[in-house]
């Protein structure tokens, strides 16, 4: 299969839909005529112009505001957050008028709106910018997560996001955009994933890590460790979806291994991390040989040094050490 | 750099004492038409009386923002709407939600929370919704409502209609950074949007002189910044209200440019029915002073007689009969069922309400 | 003990620490000449004067980074949240300047602020104002939240808080503040409660119930109800402070029951409640007789409808069902 | 009403011929004085050029924003400040930084992520922080510093010290909601604060004109919304920026009143060092006349040299010492270890790292 990196994937994905839907509009911060922060949107100003591809001024909430509104009409906005991490200037509009129009006109307006950007820490831009807000929006009924790990799943993924009728909260990652991996041919057939799937990355029967987004690539590297110098056999189970959230996919798996560590981005307190625990423990209560352990980011701000970011963030050594406490 | 003046953006030249009966757009009304919006206002005045007695009653939870004294306003603008133009506004939504007509039913029943309410009983008071009448509610949080407005209209331009998005606040939301956003942005792209302020004088206890600070013509000159559009008018005669809003939405109609008009007036109640203190921050005789003399009710009546399109029997009749629909509106609300408790569960996700493909993986919902 | 409401002993609270330091200043919407929306600063600004006692606009984000701003040069603002819902228009400030200037700054600065107010559902304002979001900030290190469930606690907590370096974001509830309850006369000397202690409300031996705010009050409607019905004798820990966390009273309690249910308003999904779970299922996997429970606010936007908003929310019924299918 | 012009805040007559040496602010320096504000120009070019060739070399982590072009805005206001005046910026803070007398092995330090940084490394370059010298930082979120210096003028006005606050902001950031709200309660709490936009031109890759809809007066002029004084200047020359600043502190000092001065100036590198289209959005010949024509230290050096208070030897020299500075400072951080994994867990909380009382109960960091 052809070779596309996760930044390619996601741009076509993008690209297709704008073809497909004469609706769907992208606008943010620099997606046009820069051509996007992280160049997700290449090109895509000058195939498509100023409707289709807008730039907006630094006004996260009213820019974000304004894509609901439009939604509320029939557009459908893909937004970009430059990073995940501006939510903070935008959360009323995301958590309020996103999530919550629907049920509170009892179910009269929908607000199909993608909001997507990278959110992820470990590129040395300090706390304010390294926020992992899966879990805090995934919080909120009426919006959708995913965070897809790969470049396929990152097309699958945005494009079935672009189709919903739902707000989707889609987070990627600066450290995989130029991650390169198999996309089928579009020559193939239209591509979606649909949302609320796991993939398996990798089958095992001694121990089930879950991850999403680039935690799942540390969770792979630890595997291989695993099986290298450990001889403990780890299956890898990627959310790709964290709401709507396959529970099945996460308890089976569980199931035939007995074990569980979560290896999740997010910092300890309340995170996807913690809501995987609380589910795997009382859905898999009897299945359980030990408990269901965590591997998150160092509870506190992100720091800036390169020097050991990386050793704040979850990462295969770390992975690791967790899983021999318990297997 | 020399201390230069800007050239004002204010739009209307007009003056306090200028003829707006004969403004164009007031000249197209037939005699029938100023009857009905006369009977567009004595609806809502009677619908919230009626809504404030079952509040005092024990029948409604939270807040009951009342409209009364502020009537013209909703009735004049919306009564300007053509197919391709929208209204959002505030949480005290019930003046707008009558004047697209929605039913003084489900409206009532949304105030008990019944599954017949126009939310389901889902919003409540703060928020009533119909897109089907371009209403696109009823928003609770201060200030969040003006970015969709501004989306409204964005989407309207992006289809290329000629329409504009009537975007209510009151004069305290002026304040929040999402208004200031949206009006950069308005501005920016040229988006038919109207931004009315309602200044009725007070954001709760605050009076506008403790929350503002602004040019001396007011807070509509506050676009300025943005060099956009604004202009200023009263709020309790129709025609003074269909006049300047009509000059907006002709700019938005026509040139796709947006426009703050403030609208001056008044609410005779407290913030909510729930505001103790409504009688602290102001005094009875400058709530007395506007029951008096600038109720848009008895300005209108009065315009109306005047003409001789409406004698003082027909608005009794029109009194009565929105009396009658009120206490009719109350029996329905009574009568209809509260949700069941599945129900809090509905109207979350258009793709699970609708049983599709999108709902069918996961888990969305949780325990 | 001489009685006082839960808002009156907040209030004493305010004014002893008004004493106290005559850098305390209270700000928000209508604390001062208003008396404040739901009255707990009542009579504040008539002692105290413009200075001391000062209303704002309605601009969350501005005044609260003000407040912020000022707490950095010494000042110590108690800024209420008319509704802690509305930090959604705040949350940048809250959780990034707040919460991170320490750790950015290498610990130069510190920011000695109290953000306070209701943080409940279940008074029939619906899904933009009935936000409970104890997890939300507990999950950024650098914050502390609190959610008293007594007069008492909310006049020991809040001078605490008030006295605290660190950024402590204090959650009331509309619905307690009526309640009247016994506190300590100031005669007796300083009355403060420390942060991070939790205080067993009932003492029981077959299951313990975890809660905090409001949830505490409907745990022991149904530990009472535990009793009375079922002979079940359930022991309910009131955790005060969410963080920092009394997880070894928790701990002790399950060591003790080996059942454990976490009653929380927040929704099901990445709350307090998942995070006491992953707790206690990590640390007391081998006392545990029985998965972690947890009763949340089902999960939907707040519903408006009077008529079963009540039922959306953790009661005595949601309770006592969950605890008999594992007591 | 009568469309009425407002009269207008701008606060300086000034025109651009204004012979701002003889500005009282400006005579009071000191031969010694001038000179010393040279080395302070030159000692920030030269330390962030020695940053930027680091950072090519793959020395440090994220961005890198470079204030080359701009710094006789900061040199300029940060010579003006008192005992209680105070400064805070956004993410583009070397400058002010070293304006205000950091070292430049703190700073290279921090750049490097080594605990010997003025922030230990925990903060990077876009927060930089020095209490100790009235410097607050250094913010990444655009805009998110804004209501910080309104609080920093609260603390001053509330302990009665006539100080104020230097808030400085870029052309791209008065579009956030926040500075808005901070503007309006900066004008209504009558707060001694400066909010200094320093125009560069460009947000990123967006030209200002791209950004923002304002009167034609330019960004400053939006303070007219609240009532509030604003002025312009441009940034190059430091007797300009010196005499604007200064009457905007004098206006903070005496009145407590707080004003919009936006100071036009120049970027020469890129957003940040990783703005890969820093070409693309402007013409390499429009760099280069502001490099020829307009750069700061050119100018600051021409009208010294024609003062004859600097000779070009001693310019050089100047030049040299802070080229060895900036060297020195590299090795420094080269030097410097990393902080421990320890680290990470230190500085979140005043009471813990204190170790007091109030730090003694429950768990308040998790794993
Ligand atoms: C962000 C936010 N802050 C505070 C509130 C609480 N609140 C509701 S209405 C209101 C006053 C608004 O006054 P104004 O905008 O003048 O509208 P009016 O009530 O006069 O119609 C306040 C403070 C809120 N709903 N949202
Ligand atoms: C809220 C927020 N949105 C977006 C960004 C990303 N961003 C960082 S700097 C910048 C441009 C700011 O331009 P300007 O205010 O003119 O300052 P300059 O970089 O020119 O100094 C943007 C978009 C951010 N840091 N914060
Ligand atoms: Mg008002
Ligand atoms: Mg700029």
């Amino acid at each position: 299969m052809r070779e596309l990196s996760y930044r390619h994937a996601l741009r076509e994905g993008l690209d297709e839909e704008l073809t497909r839907d004469e609706n769907v509009v992208i606008m943010g911060e620099e997606v046009a005529q820069y051509n996007g922060a992280y160049k997700v949107t290449e090109g895509l100003w000058e195939k498509w112009g100023c409707k289709r591809i807008v730039d907006t001024p630094i006004s996260e909430a009213g820019f974000m505001g304004m894509g609901i509104g439009a939604s509320m009409l029939g557009i459908r906005p893909v937004m970009e957050l430059m990073f995940w991490s501006f939510h903070s200037v935008a959360f009323d509009q995301l958590v309020n008028n996103a999530a919550n129009v629907r049920y509170m006109s009892g179910g009269l307006i929908n607000c199909p709106i993608v909001v997507r950007g990278p959110a992820n820490g470990g590129t040395g831009v300090g706390a304010t910018h390294s926020h992992t807000p899966e879990g805090l929006f995934a919080a909120f009924p009426g919006l959708k997560v995913c965070s897809p790990a790969t470049p396929a799943d990152a097309k699958g993924l945005i494009k079935s996001a672009i189709r919903d009728n739902d707000p989707v909260y889609f987070m990627e990652s600066t450290l995989l955009y130029g991650n390169v991996g198999p996309v089928p041919d579009p020559e193939d057939g239209d591509f979606v994933i649909p949302l609320g799937l796991a993939d398996c990355k990798r089958e095992g029967s001694d121990i089930t890590l879950v991850a999403h987004g680039a935690s799942v690539l540390q969770a792979l590297e630890a595997a291989e460790k695993l099986a290298e110098e450990h001889n403990i056999s780890a299956e890898v189970i990627d959310l790709r979806s964290i709401r709507p959230l396959d529970e099945e996919a996460i308890l089976n798996s569980v199931r035939k291994t007995h074990r569980i560590v979560v290896v999740d981005e997010s910092k300890p307190f309340c995170g996807v991390s913690a809501m995987i625990t609380a589910i795997v423990q009382e859905k898999a209560f009897d299945d359980l040989d030990a408990p269901v352990l965590r591997v998150n980011t160092i509870d506190a701000p992100a720091i800036y040094s390169p020097g050991i970011e990386k050793e704040q963030l979850p990462n295969a050594r770390r992975i690791v050490e967790k899983v021999l406490t318990i297997a | 750099m020399a201390a230069k003046k800007t050239t004002k953006k204010k739009s209307t030249k007009s003056t306090a004492t200028k003829d707006y009966a004969s403004a164009e757009v007031n000249k197209q009304l037939s005699a029938e038409d100023k009857v009905e919006l006369y009977r567009k206002l004595v609806r809502i005045r009677r619908f919230e009386q009626f809504s404030l007695k079952e509040y005092n009653g024990g029948k409604m939870g939270g807040f009951l923002h009342l409209y009364i004294g502020q009537e013209a306003v909703a009735v004049g603008a919306v009564s300007l709407m053509g197919d391709n133009d929208h209204v959002i506004t505030a949480y005290r939504d019930h003046g707008h939600a009558l004047a697209v007509g929605m039913g003084m039913n489900e409206c009532m029943a949304e105030l008990y929370g019944k599954i017949t309410g126009c939310s389901k009983g889902k919003g409540g008071s703060m928020h009533y919704f119909a897109p089907d009448k371009n209403y696109w509610g009823g928003h609770g949080i201060v200030g969040g409502q003006t970015p969709l407005g501004t989306g409204l209209a964005y989407g309207l331009k992006y289809k290329g209609l000629k329409g504009c998005a009537l975007t209510f606040l009151g004069d305290g939301a002026v304040n929040q950074g999402a208004f200031h956003e949206s009006l950069n942005i308005a501005a920016l792209f040229e988006l038919p949007v109207v931004f009315i302020i309602e200044n009725n004088g007070y954001s709760m206890g605050t009076s506008q002189v403790r929350s503002s600070a602004h040019p001396e013509e007011g807070l509509a000159a506050r676009a300025e910044a943005y060099d956009m559009d604004w202009d200023v008018c009263m709020g309790e005669n129709l025609y003074e209200v269909r006049a300047h809003v009509w000059e907006a939405m002709k700019r938005a109609h026509e040139k796709s440019k947006p426009t703050i008009l403030e609208i001056k007036t008044y609410r005779y109640y407290g913030h909510s029915v729930a505001d103790a203190n409504a009688k602290k921050y102001r005094t009875k005789e400058e709530i007395e002073k506007y029951q008096r003399d600038h109720d848009p009710l008895k300005v209108w009546q009065a315009v109306l007689e005047g003409e001789g399109v409406l004698t003082s029997e027909q608005a009794a009749e029109i009194d009565s009969a929105a009396k009658e629909e009120a206490k009719a509106a109350v029996e329905f609300a009574e009568e209809s069922p509260y949700p069941e408790i599945s129900d809090i569960s509905t109207d979350i996700y258009w793709e699970l309400d609708n049983d599709t493909e999108a709902s069918k993986q996961g888990t969305i919902l949780f325990d």
